[in-house]
C-alpha cells in the first residue's frame, strides 16, 4: 500500500532510501551519517543497507563536506549532504556560495551540480546555542542556489525526491521541531511542481504566508482565527528561491491583507522580500501593509527564552488583529 | 608503555582500492619510523615510572590534591549527568573519563594563563576557579555561557568545532605583542582536528610565534565517528608539518599530563612558540546526554579503558605510598557530597532569565532596531497585561 | 589646515592613519597590507610608520584572520582587518556570524568586540570573478553586526573612525569604484552620528535611497531628472544596519515616492527590507509601491556585461518614472 | 644539488621575544632532521644529475617536446601580458618562470587524469590541449572561465584561493568509488597552503585514501608576502602530519618534475593515496599585470633566479647532447611566431556576449524569478529601442 501515516523523519529517512535504491549515482555524506543514522536518526539504517561507499560519514569539517561534494558532482555524482544543525553550515559557507552557487554559470552551463544541503534548522526544541538557528535568507539572496523547506512529511519525502532529482544545488531545510509530526504520504502519487506554494487552508479576510515549521503555527491560527468569525486563508510557500509570487499574489488579491510568518529574524528576512514584491504587484488591492511575525535581531536566545523569542499562537494572532484593523 | 588505543577496532574505508603502505613513501616523505611513544608517569596500575625528557616532582599534598580535583570534578559531572535525567538540565557533556587530562593540563597553568576550551572543560573550569554551578546556566538553558571570562581567564565554552583555537592564538599574540610572559592554551577534540580553523590556528600561531599550547584531548571518538575519520597517523604529529613540536601523552595520567603541559607551557613563555599535546584517552559516557553510543560501538572497548581509569590509578599510589589515608578519602567523599548538593541546589534556584533579556548585550553601543523591537515587544507584553486587568 | 580635498582611497588611509597615532591598541590586519599597502593602497605606508607589530601582513586564510582578530580584541586589542575583495569574506564568514557577531551577547555584555571588518566591494571596475560584489545583505541580517558604507571621502575619513571607536563588530564597506574619487575632508569637524542617513539633495517628488557607490549614481539621476523639470530628494542611508528609517519616513512623507537603489541583487537585497518597512511606516501617504532597483538574480558576470547588470543612470530613471506614473 | 631560495631574505617576524629552536623540541617532537633535499634531474647549467629514488629515461624527441611546451607556453604567456597592456585583456596572471613545474607536471598525466588548476595554470592548459585563446575569456571578461572542464579533463580555473584543492579530492573519491584507474592533480601555491580548505583537502584524500596529488608550486610569493609569511618550515612536510608523502622538487627543473609527478601520479593509481609535491620554483613576473612587485621585492632575487631559467638548462642539454639541432630552435621560432599571431587575433575578435547571457546558466532547471528579471531587462532594452524608432 502506497499511503501510510509516518512523522516527517521517517519520510525524510524513506525518500532517501528510495533515492539510493533508484539511481545507483546518490551519495548519502555527513557527520555521523552511518552506524548512528544521524543525530536525528533521518538516515537511519541507509549504511547498513547501502554500505560505506554509498552512506559516508566523514570527517568533522563541513567546508570539506561541501567541497568533496562539488567534486563528486563534478564526476557524476549526486550527493546529498547532511549538515548537522543550522548553526554549523558557516564553515561551509564559503564553498557554497563562491563554488557550489556559481559552478554552472562559470562553466557555462558545462556542468552541472545536482547537489542537496539538507539541514535540519529552526528551534522550538530547548537546544543550546547555534541548534535553533533560520538562516534561509542566507542563502535565498545567493544566485544558483534553490532553497525549499517542507512542512508536513508527504512535502518532505516528495520535495526531498524532487530535490535529488534537481540538477541545481538545493539547499534543504528540514523543520526540526516537526520531525516527530505525523502525516500520510503516498509514495505513489504524482507530486505537484517543488517550487510551488499550496494553499494549505482556504480563506476571505487576509492572507497567512509561512513555511516549514510556521505552517502548523499559522493553521493554527485560522482555525482559532475562525472562532471569533475571521476567514484567514493559509499558504504553504514551500520554497523560499524561487517564491511562487504567483500563487500568492491570487491570495492577496482575493484576501487584501497579508501576514508573513517566520522563525528568522525580520530584518532583512523572507518577510522583507515577499512585502516588497507582494506589495508592488497587488498595490492598489491591498487594505493594509504586509505585515511581519519573526524573530528578534538577536542571537537565537537560550532556550528558557526561546517561547518569548518565536512567533506562536498569540503574536500571529496579533499580527491578524493589526492588520485587518487599517 | 605504548597504549594501542584502536588497534582492535575494524578500519573503516570506504575505498575499496588496495591501501597500500600509506606513509612509506619514497625520498623526501620523511614517513615517521616509529610507533608514537605516549608519554607516561603513573602506570594504571599506580606505579610512578620515569620518562627520558618529562620529569616530574610533586609531594603528598600536591598529589592528594590533584587526586581531590579529579573526585570533585568526576562527582560535579555526575551530578549534571542526573540532574540532566531529571530535566533540570536541557543537555548535559559529560567529561566522565578525561579527568586527568583536564586536571593535569588545568594544574599546569598559571593565573595569568588563559584558557579557551570546548563545551567539555569542565575538570578545566574547576582548576579555574569558575564556579562548577556557572557552567551549568547553558546547558539549562538560561544562557550561552555568560560568565565573565576575564574573572578567572577562562574563555566561554565554544560549541562551534574548532573556532576557539583562533581566538586562542589571536590572544596569544596579543600576550606576545603586550610582551608578557603569560602563555594561552587552547583544548580540542580528536573530530575537531579536521576543522579548517584548528589548521589555521597551527599556521598562524607558527608564523607569529605565539606562546599557545593547543591541547587535542583525543578521546577517540566524534560522537559516533572513530578517530580514523579524521586521520590515518597519530594526531600529535600533525603539529611537525606546520614547524613546531607535537606530544603524545597518557591522558589518563594526570601526571603526565601535568608534566607535559608545564613543559609546553614554559616553552611558550619563553617564547619558543606553539606546542600541540594530544592526550590520549576516552570518552567513558555518551557524546552527550542526548547520545546513545551503543548503536555504534563495543562494549568491551569500554571496559578495556576502564582498567586505565585515571582517578582509580592515583589513589592506588597514594595508597601504596601512603599519601593519603582513610580520613582523607572519607573527607573527600564527604566534602563531594556536598559539593553535589550545593549544584543541585543552585541549579534548581536558577532563575529563568526576565523575558526582556532577549534584547539586551546583542550591542555595547546600542542599535535603533533593538530599541524598536525592545519597545514594541514590552507593548505587546503590557496588552495581555491590560486584558488580563480588565 | 584641516579641510583638504582627496580621494575616498586616502581618506580612508588618513583615517586610519589617525587611528593608529591616537590608539596604541588599534592594529591592522590582513593580507599584503604592509609592505605593498594592500591591492588597493589604502594601508600605504602604514606599516613604514608603524611597524610591523601593528600593521600585519597576515597568512592566506580569511577564517584565521578574523578568528585571530577576535582573540586579539578579547585581550583588548582594536583590530581593523582588511578583506582583500568582496568575494573573498565568505572563508571568514563562519568567524564572523557565529563568533564575532556572538560573542558579546554569549557573554552577557563582560567582553566588548571593536573589530572592524573593512571590504572594498561592488562592481564597476572591469575585475574578474568574485572581485565586484555586494553581499552586504548577508550582514546585515546577522543579529550582533553593525554594516556601513561610505559614499564619499569625509563620510570615508569619519565613519571609518567612528567604526574603530564603536565597541561592536562593524562590517565597513568601502564602494571599490569610488576609491578614486576626491571629496573635502575636514579632520576637525564634528562627525555625525556613524548611524544616521544624510539627505545628499533636497527633493519634493520622489525619493531615491542608496548608500555607498550608488549615491552618485542617484545624485546625477536627479540632476537628471531636474532638468525633465522633477524634484527628486536623495537619502545616503550610511548604515544599513541599523537603518535610518526614521530620516527616510520624513524624506517619504514629503515625497510620497520611494526608490531604492543598491549594486546587490534585488532578490533579499536591502531594498526588500526598507520598501518593506517603509511600506508599513508610510502606508498612507505612499502614492506608489516602493520600487527596487538592484543586481539581478545570477552571479555577478563577466566584466563585459556589467554596465548591463549594474543600475546605472537610465535604470534609475526608469524607475523613477514607473513611480511617478502611479 | 640543494637549492635555498629564501634564505638571503631577511626573516619577518612582528613578534619581538626570542625566537628559539622552533622545531626541535623533546621527546615525540620528532622535529625532521635534516634540511630539505630538493629533488633534481637537471642542474640550472643543463647537467644531467641523478636522483636515487626518482629516475627519468627520456629520448631527444620527448626531451624536444618538452622544451617546445615550455617555449610556446611563454610565448602564449608573453602575449597575453603584451594584450593586457594594449588593453584587450583587463588582467593576466603571468607564469612566467614557472614552465617547467607545470609542463614537467602537465606532460606527466595520462588523457584520462583529471586537473584542477588555479588561475595561472597555463602551460598545464596546453599540456592538456585546452586552447590558449580559451584561457583569455575570463581575462579579457567576456566570461567567468567558460570552457567545458570535460572536454580536456581540465576544470575550470578557481579564483577563491584553495577551494579547487576539495573539489579535486572529492573528483578522485568518485574516481575510487568507479573503480577506475586514473589520477587527479590538484594545483595550488605557497599562499594557499594556509587556507583550511587546503587541509581540510588534505585530511579528506588521506581518510578516503583518494587518488590525488596535491602539487603546490611555491614560487615564493603570495602577491607581496613571502613564504615565511605563510608557513616556518618547507611546505612539502605539512603532508606528513597528515599520513601521506610529501616531496620537494627543484621546480625549474622539468624532468625532476616530471618525474615526481609521474611517481606520484603512479601511488595514486596503484591505491596508495594522496601525494605532496612542492615545485620550489619562482615567480618572475608581477603578481597579476595590476601588481608592482617592486614595492615588495629587490631586484638581485630576481637575478639570482634568472640563472636557474627553466627553459635555458633545458636548451643547454639539448645543445650539449647534439638533441637538436638550428633548424629546430628556428623553426620554433617561427611555431612561437605563428601562435603569438593567433592568439592575438583570436582575442581581438573574441565577440562580446550578448546583453541577455547574464540571464543564462544561473539554474539548469530554470527559476521563475530569473525568467521574470529576463522579460523585464527584455522589455527595459525594448523600451529604448521604441524610442530610438520614434
Ligand atoms: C562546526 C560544527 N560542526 C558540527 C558540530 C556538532 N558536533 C558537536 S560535538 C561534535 C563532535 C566533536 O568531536 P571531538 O572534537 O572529538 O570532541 P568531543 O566531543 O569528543 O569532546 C560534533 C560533530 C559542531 N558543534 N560544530
Ligand atoms: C580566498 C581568497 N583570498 C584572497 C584572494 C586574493 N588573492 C589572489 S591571488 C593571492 C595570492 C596567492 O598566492 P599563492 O597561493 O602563492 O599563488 P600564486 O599567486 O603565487 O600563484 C591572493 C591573496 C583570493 N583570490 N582568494
Ligand atoms: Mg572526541
Ligand atoms: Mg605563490
Amino acid at each position: 500500500m502506497a499511503v501510510t501515516k509516518m512523522p516527517l523523519a521517517k519520510a525524510l529517512n524513506e525518500s532517501l532510501r528510495t533515492a539510493l535504491e533508484t539511481d545507483p549515482k546518490v551519495l548519502i555524506m555527513g557527520e555521523d551519517v552511518g552506524k548512528l543514522g544521524g543525530v536525528f536518526r533521518i538516515t537511519d539504517g541507509l549504511q547498513k543497507d547501502f554500505g560505506e561507499d554509498r552512506v559516508i560519514d566523514t570527517p568533522l569539517a563541513e567546508s570539506g563536506i561541501v567541497g568533496t561534494a562539488i567534486g563528486l558532482a563534478l564526476r557524476g555524482y549526486r550527493p546529498v549532504v547532511e549538515i548537522q544543525f543550522d548553526g554549523f553550515v558557516f564553515p561551509a559557507y564559503d564553498q557554497i556560495v563562491t563554488q557550489l552557487a556559481k559552478m554552472h554559470a562559470r562553466a557555462l552551463g558545462t556542468v552541472k551540480m545536482p547537489v542537496v544541503v539538507r539541514i535540519p534548522y529552526g528551534g522550538g526544541i530547548g537546544a543550546v546555542e547555534h541548534h535553533s538557528e533560520s538562516p534561509e535568507s542566507l542563502f535565498a539572496h545567493v544566485a544558483g542556489l534553490k532553497v525549499v523547506s517542507p512542512s508536513n512529511s508527504s512535502d518532505g519525502y516528495w520535495m526531498l525526491q524532487q530535490a535529488i532529482q534537481s540538477d541545481d544545488p538545493v539547499i534543504f531545510f528540514e523543520p526540526k521541531r516537526r520531525y516527530w509530526d505525523k502525516g500520510e504520504v503516498d509514495t505513489e502519487a504524482i507530486p505537484g511542481e517543488l517550487h510551488k506554494a499550496r494553499v494549505a487552508r482556504g480563506g476571505t479576510d487576509l492572507t497567512l504566508a509561512a513555511y516549514g515549521p510556521m505552517v502548523k503555527v499559522c493553521l493554527e491560527a485560522a482555525a482559532a482565527a475562525e472562532e471569533e468569525g475571521r476567514s484567514i486563508e493559509v499558504v504553504d510557500l514551500r520554497s523560499v528561491s524561487p517564491i511562487d509570487f504567483d500563487t500568492l499574489q491570487a491570495s492577496v488579491e482575493r484576501t487584501r491583507r497579508l501576514v508573513v510568518v517566520h522563525e528568522a529574524p525580520v530584518f532583512f528576512g523572507s518577510g522583507a522580500e515577499i512585502a516588497a514584491r507582494i506589495t508592488e504587484r497587488c498595490f492598489y488591492h491591498l487594505e493594509a501593509p504586509v505585515l511581519r511575525v519573526g524573530g528578534y535581531h538577536a542571537p537565537y536566545p537560550p532556550a528558557r527564552l526561546e517561547e518569548e523569542y518565536l512567533p506562536g499562537l498569540d503574536r500571529v494572532l496579533d499580527a491578524v488583529d493589526r492588520a485587518l484593523a487599517y | 608503555m605504548t597504549v594501542e588505543g584502536t588497534a582492535a577496532r575494524k578500519p573503516r574505508r570506504s575505498v575499496k582500492r588496495t591501501s597500500a603502505s600509506a606513509t612509506k613513501g619514497r625520498a623526501g616523505a620523511q614517513a615517521p619510523a616509529t610507533e608514537p611513544q605516549l608519554v607516561q608517569l603513573l602506570t594504571p596500575e599506580g606505579e610512578r615510572v620515569t620518562h627520558p625528557e618529562y620529569a616530574i616532582d610533586l609531594g603528598p599534598e600536591e598529589l592528594r590534591g590533584l587526586y581531590r580535583d579529579m573526585v570533585l570534578t568526576r562527582r560535579f559531572d555526575a551530578e549534571a549527568t542526573a540532574l540532566q535525567r531529571q530535566g533540570e538540565l536541557g543537555l548535559w557533556a559529560s567529561l566522565l573519563g578525561q579527568e586527568a587530562a583536564q586536571i593535569g593540563s588545568g594544574r599546569a597553568l598559571r593565573d595569568d594563563d588563559y584558557v579557551f576550551p570546548t563545551y567539555r572543560e569542565h575538570g578545566v573550569a574547576w582548576c579555574r576557579g569558575v564556579d562548577p554551578a556557572n557552567l551549568l546556566g547553558m546547558f539549562r538553558g538560561v544562557n550561552h555561557g555568560g560568565w565573565d571570562p576575564n574573572s578567572n581567564n577562562f574563555h566561554l565554552y565554544t560549541i562551534v568545532i574548532g573556532s576557539q583555537t583562533l581566538h586562542a592564538t589571536g590572544y596569544a599574540m596579543g600576550v606576545a605583542k603586550d610582551g608578557a610572559d603569560s602563555a594561552v592554551i587552547a583544548y580540542f577534540g580528536d573530530g575537531a582536528s579536521s576543522q579548517g580553523d584548528v589548521a589555521e590556528a597551527f599556521t598562524f600561531s607558527a608564523v607569529y610565534n605565539a606562546p599557545v599550547v593547543f591541547f587535542c584531548q583525543n578521546n577517540q571518538w566524534a560522537i559516533s565517528e572513530p578517530t580514523e575519520r579524521q586521520t590515518r597517523v597519530p594526531l600529535y604529529q600533525r603539529a611537525q608539518g606546520y614547524g613546531f613540536p607535537g606530544v603524545r601523552v597518557d591522558g589518563n595520567d594526570v601526571l603526565a599530563c601535568l608534566a607535559v603541559t608545564r613543559w609546553a607551557l614554559e616553552r611558550a613563555r619563553r617564547g619558543e612558540g606553539p606546542t600541540l599535546v594530544e592526550a590520549f584517552t576516552y570518552r567513558m559516557g555518551a557524546h552527550t546526554t542526548s547520545d546513545d553510543p551503543t548503536r555504534y560501538r563495543l562494549d568491551d572497548e569500554r571496559a578495556a579503558w576502564e582498567a586505565k581509569d585515571p582517578i582509580l590509578r592515583l589513589r592506588a599510589l597514594l595508597e601504596k605510598e601512603g599519601h593519603a589515608d582513610a580520613a582523607f578519602f572519607e573527607e573527600l567523599e564527604a566534602e563531594s557530597e556536598t559539593l553535589g548538593k550545593r549544584v543541585r541546589e543552585a541549579v534548581r534556584t536558577m532563575p529563568d532569565p526576565d523575558d526582556m533579556a532577549m534584547f539586551d548585550h546583542t550591542y555595547a553601543d546600542g542599535h535603533a532596531l533593538v530599541d524598536e523591537e525592545r519597545a514594541q515587544f514590552a507593548a505587546y507584553q503590557a496588552s495581555f497585561a491590560d486584558s488580563e486587568g480588565n
